[in-house]
């Protein structure tokens, strides 16, 4: 099998398993989100991914256009604020990926994710938002690698730890960004929404790329 | 038969926003058209030639929000998002194409990021798409968010129907587009609500109420998401209520005696008219009191959170031109002004 | 401050149906006028010259009836009793008398024994005291209730919204009160109204819900005043539950493909637009194929029962005279019909 | 104390003690108007004669005039069927009591007002309303004043039983007048409302007059 042909299997697979997880958690991400936000976001992801899944099923397209083509599905179907948050920043960072699929893009891929994120949102690291996952990860992803020349599989399960005490570390801390912060200081105590599905989908990620 | 186990006239919870739209148009068949494949109403006979385009857009369940402002006078066009979320970018881009006969597209965004991010994507996505000149403003009339850099802001809520009526005014007499949005921007900057919750509201998704309220409880400052609001009391009375909101809402104005306003005593969905008109004659008691003078009281359901029980008060300070674009004759399904 | 221990904005109890009067004319100070001492709202220009006058009144707890009606092209006049309960006689009379030009006074009454009794009292009244020549039409449209010799007959609900409508444009038209009065009965003799309930409505004297409703069960066959239905089921989808009260109010017509009609979709104060959209949408699809034609079709909150959450479904056939007279212009709170 | 201020002073004291005992039982009437009604029979009455009360507390009129003047209130003050029902008749039938109360007066009075009731309202007996309860207590009134020659108080107390037994008729009986008519079969199971309060305000009239 071809190199493309792998990757396109794992991204694809990738795809089917963080629909599969989404739609698992939808309800408890709907919870953590009617607590300080407005009870969507379990269902605006589910919605999203399985839109998105069923537009790649079936393709036969470069793993970075597939990746593309999740992005744009999310835009189109997500709606919220995740929606141009997770979608847009996909669309951007899958130009990283049109080389194929290293080490090395899959670094550039994440720190074009979490700019477009941090640019599209505006919310910096302790706003209380997916943002406070996603940095300690990526930071974490990208020195794993680049530094410590970890494996790609060690690198990405040392940035979900990261990642999980980026959703602890939004707990006790007021919000500042997003629905959450029209609670001011009622929002302290409750875990971030879009922080935590962000630490699924790489718990997800991780668990195709160990296999 | 599908059984919902909830207590909503609806089918499949996942179809109720595309089925509602039917069902607007259904109802407005001469007025309304729905853009093909997207939950975009428009007005039936956009773009209009001559005039600017002024579309808006949001989550569903703030019915009559807001298709219900699409007609002559208003909307040209309104993106319907699922419930409580934010239309896609590409809906939006193609509303704002379809309502565009070349003079240009005033977008009118509630302050959330969600519809913030969307629009600012529909709107490159128009001008990537074509040749058409689109601004926007954002409404951000809710006095109980506090305004600071370490916010996202104040949301945008029932002031918003203000800003349709006064923008889309200017735009039917051939106010150009900085005009427009220069009226916009003026509403934007003189308009404040505030808003209370008796009840939670239950989306069709979730089934169950966003947030529990006890019996003896009430929420203040509550937005129009089901977002629990800023601060929880005791059950009060109609008056105490009412007090509370309009002082919130005349600090922030910085309203004094011999102000002129247009009011509006919002329900939230759930609410008896009944208590609305409570509501109404203790506001116009207070104004009166403080010599603010009400040039026009409006009271009933504009903008709502789904079956949320509770209410608005919205105070837009006047002048004479506000005054004016008001009183333009508008039909729309939601709001109808004759003309004298 | 009074502490209320159920969910309502209001004050005391006992007030507020005082306090939304008051709160009414607050909202239209140039359109309605309070007669002292009562609870009658009328035009606030009543009586109007050469003019036949047309009233009605009920309980309130239905609004924007009656009141909302009141103005140009529809109501000169309306009373409102306690919530549920029929004004009272000596209240009627003074209002039938207030809107008496010379031309006479129809009034508009809903089929309810204490309605009834009092309009009639209230008529007798004020014939003793003036001159006014005052004749009455009883609305009976729920197709839910059994008409026969054993019952109270049908009673009054949404299908009365028609019948001011259509009574009034004839007034406005300059017809006499013979005329109005004939144009008010063939309203009645082609209306029909069935409603549902998904939950119980909450009086403010009472405090809890007037009828105890499962989670998992409707109303079918309710009235607007709380009293529970003609029947209970399961929970139906809106689909379901639209083909259920559509097929019984068109059995009671005997519409055949080819009629035209005016529909209405009418909330019961708790039900959030989008699902009334939704019903319409099975409704208009359920008459298309059945080749009857809606040449109107009405969505909204216009006869609620507090806050319930229901709907009812009211179907018109029209013939060209009541198309016309449904077209006239109107300008009212609850009702605005703008000239072409 | 001349034979009309004993009888002012007995009709008073009749209105204070028929008010405090709906007052009383508003709850109760109001419940029982919320199975087959609309939830504010207890309301209505309590209303009523709140203001009635009122309107002759301190009045020095004819004991007649008194009467007719808590009709009048009725009449303007509750509404619904039972306003023109109870103050309506009351109006009527106080007329027979110009002359003075006699046991011949009360057998009048209280013929003419169940001629009115049932002319006003249309009921028969047997549709589950007042009259059920209205119809033997005078009956039985008339019968043991007229034939058995008892003394009013005697005759007034078999009357309220009389008017027990027809509320306790109504239970088991389809409505076919008033609000509870349009339950149809589902009425069947309630005692009648209006009913009920006239047995209470029978039961009070009693009191008064064994004193
Ligand atoms: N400005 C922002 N920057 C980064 N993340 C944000 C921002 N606003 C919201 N979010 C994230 O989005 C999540 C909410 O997403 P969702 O519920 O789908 O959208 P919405 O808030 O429009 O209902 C939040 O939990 C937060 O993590
Ligand atoms: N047509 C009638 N004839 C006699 N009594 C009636 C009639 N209609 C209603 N009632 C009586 O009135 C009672 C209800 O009174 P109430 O609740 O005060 O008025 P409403 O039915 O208008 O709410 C019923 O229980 C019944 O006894
Ligand atoms: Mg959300
Ligand atoms: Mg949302
Ligand atoms: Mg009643
Ligand atoms: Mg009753």
């Amino acid at each position: 099998m071809a190199e493309t042909d792998t990757q396109r299997e794992a991204v694809l697979t990738a795809v089917e398993r963080v629909t599969d997880r989404i739609a698992e958690e939808k309800g408890h991400l709907t919870d953590l989100d009617s607590a300080i936000g407005d009870a969507d976001h379990g269902a605006n992801l589910d919605r999203g991914f399985g839109k998105a899944l069923a537009a790649v099923e079936d393709s036969e397209d470069d793993p970075a256009e597939i990746v593309k083509t999740v992005g744009v599905t999310l835009v189109s179907a997500v709606g919220g604020a995740s929606g141009p948050l997770y979608g847009g920043s996909i669309m951007t960072a899958s130009q990283e990926l049109e080389g194929g699929i290293t080490a090395d893009s899959s670094v550039a891929f994440a720190e074009a994710y979490l700019k477009k994120v941090k640019d599209r949102g505006g919310a910096r690291i302790g706003d209380k938002t997916m943002v406070d996952a996603l940095t300690p990860a990526v930071h974490t992803y990208k020195k794993s690698i680049e530094e410590d020349e970890l494996s790609p599989v060690t690198a990405l399960s040392k940035a979900v730890d990261a990642a999980e005490r980026g959703v602890r570390f939004t707990t006790p801390i007021r919000a500042n960004k997003g629905r959450a912060s029209y609670l001011g200081w009622r929002s302290v105590g409750h875990p971030d929404p879009g922080a935590t599905s962000t630490l699924y989908i790489m718990e997800e990620l991780l668990a195709v790329a160990s296999e | 038969m599908v059984r919902v186990d909830m207590k909503k006239l609806i089918n499949e919870p996942g179809a109720v926003v595309d089925e509602m739209l039917d069902g607007m148009v259904a109802a407005y068949p001469e007025a309304l058209a729905r853009l093909d494949g997207t939950n975009v109403l428009v007005r039936a006979d956009a773009p209009v030639e001559g005039k600017v385009g002024i579309v808006s857009g949001g989550g569903s369940g703030h019915e009559p929000t807001h298709a219900g402002y699409i007609g002559d006078g208003m909307l040209d066009g309104a993106a319907a998002g699922e419930v409580f979320t934010s239309p896609t970018a590409d809906q939006l881009g193609e509303m704002i194409q379809a309502c565009d006969a070349g003079e240009g597209v005033l977008c009118v965004v509630k302050n959330y990021e969600g519809d913030v991010m969307n629009f600012e994507t529909g709107i490159e996505l128009a001008e990537m798409e074509s040749d058409v000149e689109v601004t926007y403003v954002v409404v951000d009339d809710d006095v109980a968010v506090e305004d600071s850099l370490y916010t996202s802001g104040r949301r945008g809520v029932c002031g918003t129907i203000f800003v349709h009526k006064a923008a889309g005014a200017k735009a039917a007499q051939g106010g150009d587009l900085a005009e427009v949005e220069r009226v916009a921007q003026k509403v934007v900057d003189r308009v404040g609500t505030m808003g209370m919750a008796l009840t939670s509201c239950t989306t069709p998704e979730k089934g169950e109420p966003t947030f529990d309220l006890p019996e003896d409880e009430i929420e203040l400052g509550i937005g129009i998401h089901g977002e629990p609001g800023i601060e929880r009391t005791e059950v009060m009375d109609a008056d105490s209520v009412t007090e509370h909101l309009t002082e919130r809402v005349l600090e922030d104005l910085e309203l004094d005696a011999g102000a002129r306003v247009a009011t509006i005593v919002n329900g939230m969905g759930g609410t008896p008219q009944m208590e609305l008109f409570v509501v109404n004659r203790r506001l116009q008691e207070i104004l009166g009191e403080r010599d603010i003078e009400t040039w026009d009281a409006w009271v009933g359901d504009y903008m709502t959170s789904l079956d949320m029980a509770g209410c608005s008060i919205t105070l837009l300070e006047l002048d004479d031109e506000l005054e004016e674009l008001l009183s333009h004759p508008v039909e729309t399904p939601a709001l109808t002004v004759r003309d004298d």
